[in-house]
C-alpha cells in the first residue's frame, strides 16, 4: 500500500533521512522504532508532505505522492497524528475533532465516528466545550488521537501516541489502534514505548540515524539482542 | 523533622471545574516522591500552584517553613524550589550553553554561590561584572557535562531532538541551585535505555541533597526510583505510600494502572530491581 | 437631560462606525496575527472607490458599495499574495514593517492620483434628520449603523459558524497541523486577508458619504481600529464590536461633560484603565502554563 | 582577539561619523540632516532596547522623546502656571544642560510607570498601552496651554550650554558643535545598551522574550527586568528629545506624532532589531533616504519610493540589514565545514 | 541667469491640498512676471520644496533653500507651527521670508525682523469684524475651534473683541485637526443658549461640521473665520447644510468688481481656470500669487537679489494686492520688528447655494 524507496530529506543543512526504504502492506500495523533523533518523526512528516523529499520516492496505492501538498495526501487517505499533540489551543475539543473531519462530506458517518471517539475517550466527551489549550497534557494527547481518527483514513500515521498518557489509557489506546487496524485501517506507528509497539505490530522497522538497520516481525525484533540492548532497556 | 514542602488543603477551580480538591501531603527533605494519577487529575496544576504560576482557590503551600502565598514564580525559585515543564520548554533561539547561562541568572545576582561577586546593574554598566561572568561560564560548562549535554553546547536548543530538549529543561532547573526539584514527566518521549540514563542522573541529583517530587506516567521508572508515591484522581488524593503498596492498591489499579501489560511489566521490573 | 439623550444616541451611531472600523482588522490582526498597517489605506481606498463609482460612473450609492467591497477584496488578495506570502514564517515585526511600507505606498498613491483636496460622496438619504424625542439622527448614519451591525453579524457567523471560519482559526493557530487536516492553507491566508481588506474598504465606502474623502482619512481611523480590536480581545468579533461602542461612549461623555480638548484622551484613558483591570482585553480567552 | 573583532565595525563607524563633517566641508543642510537623523537614531536605539531585546513593541515611544523635549525646554525657558486650589508653580529659567539632565530623569520616570504596567500587559496589549499613553501625553501637551503654550509652540528655546562652575561656559550654537554633541550622546547610549545586553541582564531579557514561563521558573524577575529596560530606554529617548528641543529651538505637540514612532520602528526593524548596529544603520539609511530622494522626484513619489525601499529591504533581508549582511559574511566559511570535519581524524 | 525665490509649502501630509493651491498661485505670479521680462533683467525662478506638513521638515527645507539653493528670500510655510519652526533659521542666516497664510499672533510679535506677513493674524481679523457685530445683533457666542494655534488664537482674539463689544462669550469647544466626528461637541453646543457659533477650521472639517449640524438639527447663526474656508467647496460638498452660514474671508473672487483691484482679480481667475484648476481653489491660491508679487516688488526695490537688501526693501513695498493694499507696518518689540500687512476682510453668506454679501 505504501512504498518508500531511498528517501532522503532534512532541514536546512541537517540531513535527517539518508536513504530510507520501507513498505507498509494494507491492513497491517507497522511499527517504526528508534532512538531520539533517529528520524522517525521526519519519516512521518515526509509521508504526509510536511517535509519535502530531496530524493527518493513515496508511493501510496501505486501513486507517487512525494512532493504533493498535505491536503492532497490526506484526501488520498493518509491521516497523521503529529508528535507533541499539536491541538488547536484556542478551539474547543469539539471544534478540534471537527477539524479532523474537515475533508469529509458524509455527515452521518462523521456523527457516528464522533460518538465512537467520545465513547472510547469519555474524558473528551466531558470536556467538549473546553478550549483545547487548557486541557491537561494527556487529555490533549487523546484529543490528537481522536482527531486523526475522525478523518477515517485508509492509512493512519501515529507519532508517539502514548506520550503523556496514563498507563490504563495507554492500554485503551493500543487496544483502539489494534481495533481500527483489525477493522481494515492500515497503521504506521512510531513509539518510544518500543516493547508495547513491537508486541502489538505485524511488522516492524528499526531506524538509526536516518537509515533502516533492522526489519522483521515484532517478535523477531524483540528477540534481537541489539534491539534489546539499545531500546528495550536490556 | 519538619517537611521541606507541605501542601496544606489546597484547592483549585477553573470556573465550575474543580481541578484540585483539598489536596494535602508533605514531602520530607532528601526524598524522592512521585505524584501520579490519571490524565487530568490535577498533577500539573498542583505544580503550578507550588511554583506560583497559579493562585490556589483555597489552602496554601509552605516550602522550608515559608508560606508561598502571594509569591511570584521568581521569588519561589529564589527560595530554592525549581521545576521543569510537561511540554518541552527551552529558550529555543539560544544555544544550549546560553540556555544554561540564562538559567544561572540568580547565581549572578546577590547571594549567589560562594566566591562569586555580586554583579549589580551598576557593575554591568561599568563593565565590572567580568569576573563573575567567568565563574558563571565555568559553572555552566560543568552543569552541561554533568547532565550529558556537553557535546551539544553549541547547538540551538530549539533544534535538538525531543528527549534532549527535556534534558536541557532539567539542566535549566538545576542551574537555579535548588533545594528541591519538581519534575513534570521528565522521561516522556525517551525510550527505555534513555530512561535508564535519566534515572541515573536523578539519583545523582538526590545524592547532592536535592529533594525531588516527580510526576510521571512511566510506571517502571516511578516504581524504581520513588521512596513514596502520592496518587491523585479527579483532584483528590486517593492513596499514599511506598511503591509496593501503591502497585497493589485496588483503587489505584482501577483508576490508573489498569490490568494490562504495562502494569504487569511495572510489577515485574520492580521485582527484578528488588532481586538485583 | 436632552443633551444626555443626544449624547447616547450619538454613542450608538459613532459606536457603529467604530465597530465597522474594528471588524476588518479583527480578521487580519486578531486572527491572522499580522499587524496590519494597510488597514487605514484600504479604508481610504474603499472611500475613493465609492467616490469614483458615484461621481465618475454615476452609480447609485447602494451599487457603489459592492464595487468598493470587491475592490478591497481584490487589493487585499493582491497584497497577501505579493507581499505576505513570500514572507510567511518570518517574524511578526518583519511583516508589520512590510505592511507599513505598503500603507505608505497606498496612501501616497491616493494623494498622487486624487490630489489633496477632499471629495464628497453625495448621500441618497434625505437631509432632514430623524427626530427621536429631543435627539436627532441622520438617516444616512442610521443606514451605516444597520450595515455595520449586519457586517458584524455576518463576520461573526463566518468565523464561528462555518467550516471556512473553522479552517481560518485552525490555520492561524497552527498552520502545519491545519494542513494535515486537509486545509488549503495558502487559500485560507489569502482569503482571510482579502476578507479583512474588503471589510476595511466597506467601512470606507460606508463612511465616505458620512464624512469627506481625502488621502489622510485613514490615519486616525487606523489608530482607533487598533485600539478597538485590542480592547475587545484579539480575534474576538463581538469583543471588537463592543469595544467600538465603549470607545464611542467614553468619547461622547468625555467631550460632553469633561472637555472636548480631551475627547480622544478619554478614550485612551479608558483603554489604559481597562487593560490594567483585564490585561488581555475585555473578552480574552483562558490560557495555561505547564 | 574575538572581542577586538567585534569592536571593530562600531569603532570604524564611529571614526567615519566623526570624520564625516570634514568630508562634507560643513555643508549646513547636510549637517542639519545628519543631526536630526542622529537624534532620531538615538530614539531608535532606545526603542531597540525594548523591541529588540525584550520583544515588547512600544508604539508610543515618541511619548518619552516628547516628554524629554518638553521638560528640557520648560526647564530652560521657565514657566508660571496655576495648579488650582490657589497653588502656583513658578519656575525661573535654568541652564539648558540642567534641562537635559531633568529630561533624562523625567522620561526615565515615565518609563518606570510604563514598565510597571508591562508587568501585567504584554504583546499587543502592551502596544496599545504605549500608544494610549503617548496620545494622552500629546493631548495634555496640546491642551495645557498655560504650561506648554499648547499648539502655539514653545519658541526661543536656548541652545545647550556646557560648562563647569568656575571654568566658564561654552554654548553649542553652530551645527558642527551640535553634530558632535549628538554623536557623543549617541556613543554613550550605544555603550549603555551594549553593556546592558551583553551580560546577565541581557540574558534575562532574552529569556523573557523567548519563553516567559520558563524564564520566570529559573528565577528571572519579569517586572524588574522589563521595568529596568523600560526606564533605560525611556531615559535615552528623553535625552534624544532634549537634544531635539535645544537644536530646533522650537517644539509643539507635533513632536508626539505617531508617525515619528513609526519612523523609529522602521529604523530598528529594517536595520536589524536586537542587534547593536541595527538601529544605527537603519537610522542612517531611513534618516537620510528622504534627503537623497528630495532633489530627484515629486513629493508624493518620494514617499512611494520610501515605502518601496522599505519593502524591498525586508524581502531581501527579512531580519534586517545588519543580520542579513552578517549572514552573508558568515556563510562563506560555513561552506568549508565538511572539508574541515574530515581532517581531525587524520593525526590520530 | 536667474533670481531665485524659495517656496516652502506642505505638498504631502495633512495640509497637502492647501499647500498645493498656494504653490499653483505662486507659479502664476512667477510666469506673469517672467512674461513681462522678469526681475532685474533676469528670469524669476521658484525653488519649490515640500515640507511634508511637518515642522522639523519645514526647518530642514528652509536650511536647504538658504544654504544649498542660495535663495535670498523665501515664501512659506503655510501653517503657523511650520512657520514658527522656520523662524530661527531666518535669524541664523539673516534671510527674509514672506508669510502668506499663517495666522498665529506669535509670528509677528516675537521679535524676528526677517518676517513679513500678508495674511491677517486673528487679532487683525477680529478688529476688522468688530464693526459688524452690533449690526448682526449677536448677544451670546460659543466657539468651536481647531485645537491648534489657528483655532485657539481665533477663539482668544475674537472672544476678547466680543467682550469689549458687550457680547457674552459662552462655551469654547475644540476639535482635533483631522477629527471626523464632532457630534459630541455639537450636541453640547446644541444644548447651550447662545445665538451664534463661531467656527475656526479648514474647509474639510467645515463641510463635516455643517453636515453633522444638520443631522443633529442644530440651527444657529454660524460664522466661520480664518480665511481657509473655501466657500465653493463647502457649497459643493455640504449642500443645503451650508445654507445661511456666514464666513469671514480675505478675498472676494465671486464679486471681482468689489475687490480692490478688479482687473487683477479677473486676470488671475482667468489664468487659474485656464490652467485647469477648480475655481474653488482661488480663495487659497491668491495668497501664493500675492506673496510672490510682494516679494518681486521687494526685489525690484532692493535692486539686487541679496537677503539684507531685500529685507530692507520689504519695508517700502506698496502696491494693491488682490485683497487690499500690501504695505508692511511694524509689529513686535522695538528694534526687531516684523512686518505685517493689513488685508481686507469680508463677511459673506451662503444663500441658495451661492455666495452673496449679506445686507447688514
Ligand atoms: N525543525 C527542525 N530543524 C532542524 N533540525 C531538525 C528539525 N526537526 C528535526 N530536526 C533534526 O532532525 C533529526 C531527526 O529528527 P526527528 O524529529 O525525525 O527524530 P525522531 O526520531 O522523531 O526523534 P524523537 O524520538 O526525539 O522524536 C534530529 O537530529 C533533529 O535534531
Ligand atoms: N486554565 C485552565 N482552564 C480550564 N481548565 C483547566 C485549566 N488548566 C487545567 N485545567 C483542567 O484541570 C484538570 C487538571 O489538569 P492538569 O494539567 O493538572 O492535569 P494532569 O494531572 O497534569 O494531567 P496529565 O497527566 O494529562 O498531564 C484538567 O482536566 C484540565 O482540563
Ligand atoms: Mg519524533
Ligand atoms: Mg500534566
Amino acid at each position: 500500500m505504501l512504498e518508500i524507496r531511498d528517501l532522503v530529506c532534512g532541514y536546512g543543512h541537517v540531513t535527517a533521512l539518508k536513504g530510507l526504504t520501507i513498505d507498509v502492506r494494507a491492513g497491517q500495523l507497522v511499527a517504526l522504532v528508534g532512538a531520539n533523533g533517529a528520524g522517525k518523526s521526519t519519516t512521518l512528516r515526509a509521508i504526509s508532505g510536511l517535509v519535502p523529499a530531496r530524493s527518493g520516492t513515496i508511493r501510496f496505492e501505486g501513486r507517487d505522492i512525494a512532493g504533493a501538498e498535505p491536503r492532497r495526501i490526506l484526501a488520498a487517505g493518509i491521516a497523521h497524528c503529529p508528535e507533541g499533540r499539536r491541538v488547536f489551543p484556542q478551539m474547543s475539543v469539539a471544534e478540534n475533532l471537527a477539524m479532523g473531519a474537515y475533508l469529509r462530506r458524509d455527515r452521518a458517518g462523521v456523527a457516528a465516528d464522533l460518538a465512537r471517539i467520545y465513547g472510547e475517550f469519555p474524558r473528551l466527551a466531558e470536556r467538549r466545550g473546553q478550549a483545547a489549550g487548557t486541557l491537561s497534557g494527556g487529555e490533549q494527547q487523546m484529543l490528537a488521537i481522536g482527531r486523526a481518527l475522525m478523518a477515517r483514513p485508509k492509512l493512519v500515521l501515529f507519532d508517539e501516541p502514548s506520550l503523556g498518557l496514563a498507563p490504563n489509557i495507554v492500554e485503551r489506546m493500543f487496544a483502539v489502534i489494534r481495533a481500527i487496524c483489525d477493522a481494515g485501517t492500515t497503521v504506521l506507528l512510531v513509539e518510544q514505548n518500543a516493547f508495547a509497539a513491537l508486541e502489538l505490530c505485524n511488522y516492524a522497522y528499526l531506524l538509526e540515524t536516518g537509515r533502516i538497520v533492522r526489519a522483521g516481525t515484532g517478535e523477531t525484533l524483540i528477540a534481537d539482542p541489539h534491539v534489546r540492548d539499545a531500546y528495550l532497556g536490556g | 523533622m519538619s517537611p521541606i514542602l507541605s501542601i496544606d488543603h489546597v484547592g483549585v477551580r477553573f470556573g465550575g471545574l474543580v481541578a484540585i480538591a483539598d489536596l494535602h501531603f508533605d514531602v520530607q527533605a532528601g526524598e524522592i516522591v512521585s505524584l501520579i494519577g490519571p490524565n487530568g487529575a490535577g498533577k500539573t496544576t498542583a505544580f503550578n500552584v507550588m511554583t506560583g504560576f497559579l493562585k490556589p482557590s483555597q489552602g496554601e503551600v509552605r516550602f522550608r517553613g515559608t508560606s508561598l502565598k502571594g509569591l511570584q514564580p521568581h521569588d519561589i525559585t529564589r527560595l530554592g524550589l525549581a521545576r521543569t515543564f510537561q511540554r518541552t520548554s527551552v529558550f529555543p533561539d539560544d544555544t544550549v550553553f546560553d540556555n544554561v547561562m540564562i538559567g544561572l541568572h540568580r547565581q549572578g545576582a546577590s547571594g549567589g554561590a560562594p566566591g562569586m561577586a555580586r554583579a549589580s546593574l551598576l557593575d554591568t554598566l561599568l563593565g565590572r561584572a567580568g569576573a563573575s561572568e567567568q565563574a558563571l561560564r565555568a559553572r555552566a560548562a560543568a552543569l552541561l557535562d554533568w547532565t550529558g549535554l556537553g557535546g551539544r553546547a553549541r547547538e540551538k536548543a530549539g533544534s535538538l531532538a525531543y528527549g534532549e530538549q527535556r534534558l536541557v529543561g532539567v539542566a535549566l532547573a538545576l542551574a537555579t541551585d535548588p533545594a528541591m526539584l519538581l519534575l513534570d514527566e521528565p522521561v516522556s518521549g525517551m525510550n527505555a535505555s534513555e530512561t535508564r540514563v535519566f534515572v541515573r542522573l536523578l539519583r545523582q541529583i538526590r545524592e547532592r541533597g536535592i529533594t525531588i517530587l516527580l510526576v510521571e506516567h512511566d510506571m517502571p521508572m516511578v516504581m524504581e526510583v520513588s521512596d513514596r508515591i502520592v496518587v491523585l484522581n479527579y483532584g483528590r488524593l486517593i492513596a499514599e505510600g511506598p511503591p509496593e503498596a501503591i502497585r497493589s492498591d485496588p483503587a489505584v489499579i482501577e483508576a490508573y494502572l489498569g490490568q494490562g501489560s504495562a502494569a504487569r511489566r511495572a510489577a515485574a521490573e520492580v521485582r527484578e530491581a528488588a532481586c538485583a | 437631560m436632552d443633551q444626555l439623550i443626544q449624547h447616547l444616541v450619538n454613542t450608538l451611531i459613532l459606536g457603529g462606525t467604530y465597530a465597522l472600523l474594528g471588524i476588518g482588522l479583527t480578521l487580519i490582526f486578531g486572527i491572522m496575527n499580522v499587524v496590519n498597517f494597510t488597514h487605514g489605506a484600504l479604508y481610504t481606498v474603499g472611500a475613493y472607490l465609492t467616490y469614483l463609482a458615484v461621481a465618475a460612473l454615476g452609480l447609485d450609492l447602494f451599487l457603489a458599495l459592492p464595487v468598493a467591497i470587491l475592490g478591497g477584496l481584490l487589493l487585499g488578495a493582491l497584497i497577501e499574495i505579493v507581499l505576505l506570502r513570500p514572507l510567511r514564517g518570518q517574524d511578526i515585526d518583519t511583516t508589520m514593517l512590510v505592511m507599513i511600507g505598503a500603507g505608505i505606498v497606498l496612501q501616497s498613491g491616493t494623494l498622487w492620483i486624487f490630489g489633496g483636496v477632499a471629495k464628497a460622496v453625495p448621500s441618497p438619504f434625505p437631509e432632514a434628520p430623524l427626530q427621536i424625542g429631543p435627539a436627532s439622527v441622520s438617516w444616512l448614519r442610521l443606514f451605516v449603523l444597520g450595515a455595520a451591525l449586519l457586517l458584524i453579524g455576518l463576520t461573526y457567523a463566518l468565523i464561528n459558524r462555518t467550516k471556512l471560519g473553522l479552517a481560518m482559526r485552525a490555520t492561524f493557530q497552527d498552520a502545519d497541523t491545519a494542513a494535515l487536516m486537509g486545509v488549503n492553507v495558502r487559500v485560507i491566508y489569502t482569503a482571510t486577508f482579502a476578507m479583512g481588506s474588503a471589510l476595511a474598504a466597506a467601512a470606507g465606502a460606508l463612511l465616505g458619504p458620512v464624512y469627506v474623502v481625502h488621502p489622510q482619512m485613514g490615519g486616525p481611523a487606523e489608530l482607533k481600529a487598533f485600539a478597538i480590536v485590542i480592547l475587545g480581545g484579539l480575534g474576538n468579533v463581538t469583543g471588537a464590536a463592543i469595544g467600538g461602542f465603549i470607545l464611542a461612549l467614553a468619547e461622547e461623555l468625555g467631550a460632553g461633560y469633561i472637555s472636548s480638548g480631551y475627547r480622544d484622551a478619554m478614550g485612551f484613558l479608558i483603554i489604559i484603565a481597562v487593560l490594567l483591570y483585564r490585561p488581555t482585553g475585555l473578552f480574552a480567552k483562558a490560557e495555561r502554563v505547564g | 582577539m574575538s572581542r577586538l573583532l567585534h569592536a571593530l565595525p562600531p569603532l570604524a563607524l564611529l571614526a567615519a561619523l566623526a570624520a564625516l563633517p570634514l568630508a562634507l566641508g560643513s555643508n549646513p543642510y547636510l549637517l542639519n540632516a545628519l543631526i536630526v537623523t542622529g537624534i532620531l537614531t538615538i530614539g531608535a536605539m532606545s526603542l531597540n532596547l525594548l523591541l529588540g531585546y525584550t520583544g515588547q513593541l512600544s508604539l508610543g515611544h515618541i511619548a518619552f522623546f516628547g516628554i524629554g523635549a518638553y521638560v528640557s525646554a520648560l526647564t530652560s525657558l521657565g514657566f508660571d502656571v496655576e495648579l488650582g486650589f490657589g497653588l502656583r508653580a513658578v519656575h525661573e529659567p535654568w541652564p539648558a544642560a540642567v534641562g537635559f539632565v531633568l529630561a533624562v530623569v523625567a522620561a526615565g520616570a515615565c518609563g518606570y510607570l510604563i514598565g510597571r504596567l508591562s508587568f501585567r500587559v504584554r504583546g499587543a496589549y502592551f502596544v496599545l498601552v504605549t500608544i494610549s499613553f503617548a496620545e494622552v501625553v500629546r493631548l495634555v501637551a496640546l491642551n495645557w496651554v498655560e504650561l506648554t503654550q499648547g499648539p502655539l509652540a514653545l519658541t526661543n528655546i536656548p541652545a545647550i550650554t556646557l560648562g563647569l562652575p568656575g571654568l566658564g561656559t561654552w554654548t553649542l550654537r553652530t551645527k558642527l558643535q551640535n553634530y558632535y554633541l549628538v554623536l557623543a550622546v549617541g556613543t554613550l547610549c550605544w555603550f549603555v545598551v551594549a553593556r546592558l545586553v551583553g551580560a546577565r541582564f541581557g540574558r534575562a531579557m532574552r529569556g523573557l522574550k523567548e519563553n516567559e514561563s520558563l524564564a520566570l521558573s529559573v528565577g528571572i524577575n519579569a517586572t524588574r527586568t522589563l521595568t529596568v529596560a523600560a526606564v533605560v530606554s525611556a531615559a535615552m529617548a528623553g535625552a534624544a528629545g532634549s537634544l531635539y528641543a535645544h537644536y530646533l529651538r522650537i517644539i509643539d505637540p507635533e513632536v508626539f506624532a505617531f508617525t515619528t514612532t513609526v519612523g523609529m520602528v522602521i529604523m530598528v526593524v529594517a536595520g536589524g532589531k536586537g542587534t547593536l548596529m541595527g538601529p544605527v544603520v537603519g537610522g542612517l539609511i531611513f534618516g537620510l533616504l528622504p534627503v537623497a530622494l528630495r532633489p530627484v522626484m515629486a513629493p508624493e513619489a518620494q514617499w512611494i519610493v520610501y515605502g518601496l525601499v522599505l519593502i524591498v529591504i525586508l524581502f531581501v533581508m527579512p531580519r534586517g540589514i545588519v543580520p542579513g549582511l552578517a549572514g552573508l559574511v558568515r556563510r562563506r566559511p560555513a561552506r568549508a565545514v565538511p572539508v574541515l570535519e574530515a581532517s581531525p581524524e587524520a593525526p590520530r | 541667469d536667474t533670481v531665485r525665490i524659495g517656496v516652502n509649502e506642505p505638498l504631502t501630509g495633512a495640509f497637502a491640498a492647501s499647500g498645493t493651491y498656494v504653490v499653483n498661485g505662486a507659479k502664476i505670479a512667477a510666469d506673469e512676471i517672467n512674461a513681462r521680462g522678469g526681475l532685474l533683467g533676469k528670469t524669476l525662478e521658484l525653488v519649490i520644496e515640500d515640507n511634508k506638513s511637518n515642522p522639523t521638515e519645514a526647518a530642514a527645507v528652509a536650511e536647504k533653500l538658504i544654504t544649498s539653493d542660495k535663495t535670498p528670500v523665501m515664501m512659506g510655510a503655510w501653517g503657523s507651527s511650520l512657520t514658527l519652526a522656520v523662524m530661527p533659521k531666518l535669524m541664523d542666516y539673516e534671510v527674509p521670508m514672506l508669510v502668506e497664510t499663517s495666522s498665529s499672533g506669535k509670528i509677528t510679535t516675537s521679535g524676528n525682523p526677517y518676517v513679513f506677513r500678508i495674511s491677517p493674524p486673528s487679532a487683525l481679523e477680529a478688529e476688522t469684524f468688530a464693526p459688524m457685530v452690533s449690526k448682526l445683533g449677536m448677544k451670546k457666542v460659543d466657539f468651536l475651534v481647531l485645537n491648534n494655534d489657528f483655532g485657539r488664537g481665533a477663539a482668544t482674539d475674537f472672544g476678547k473683541m466680543l467682550k469689549e463689544k458687550g457680547v457674552q462669550v459662552g462655551l469654547t469647544e475644540t476639535m482635533d485637526q483631522g477629527a471626523q466626528d464632532m457630534s459630541a461637541q455639537l450636541a453640547k453646543l446644541k444644548g447651550s443658549d447662545s445665538d451664534t457659533i463661531m467656527i475656526t477650521s479648514a474647509v474639510d472639517q467645515l463641510v463635516l461640521l455643517f453636515k453633522q449640524m444638520a443631522a443633529l438639527g442644530l440651527k444657529k447663526r454660524v460664522i466661520t473665520t480664518g480665511g481657509s474656508q473655501n466657500p465653493d467647496q463647502i457649497i459643493a460638498q455640504a449642500g443645503s447644510a451650508a445654507e445661511g452660514t456666514m464666513h469671514l474671508t480675505t478675498f472676494l473672487p465671486w464679486l471681482p468688481e468689489k475687490t480692490p483691484d478688479p482687473k487683477a482679480t479677473e486676470t488671475f481667475i482667468a489664468e487659474w481656470k485656464k490652467r485647469g484648476f477648480q475655481f474653488a481653489g482661488v480663495t487659497e491660491s491668491f495668497r501664493g500669487y500675492d506673496g510672490i508679487r510682494a516679494i518681486a516688488h521687494a526685489i525690484e526695490k532692493a535692486g539686487k537679489a541679496e537677503p539684507a537688501a531685500i529685507a530692507k526693501a520689504f519695508w517700502s513695498v506698496d502696491f494693491t494686492g488682490l485683497n487690499g493694499p500690501i504695505r508692511f507696518a511694524k509689529s513686535g518689540p522695538a528694534g526687531k520688528e516684523s512686518g505685517q500687512s493689513k488685508p481686507d476682510v469680508y463677511l459673506i453668506e451662503i444663500k441658495d447655494g451661492r455666495v452673496v454679501l449679506p445686507t447688514l
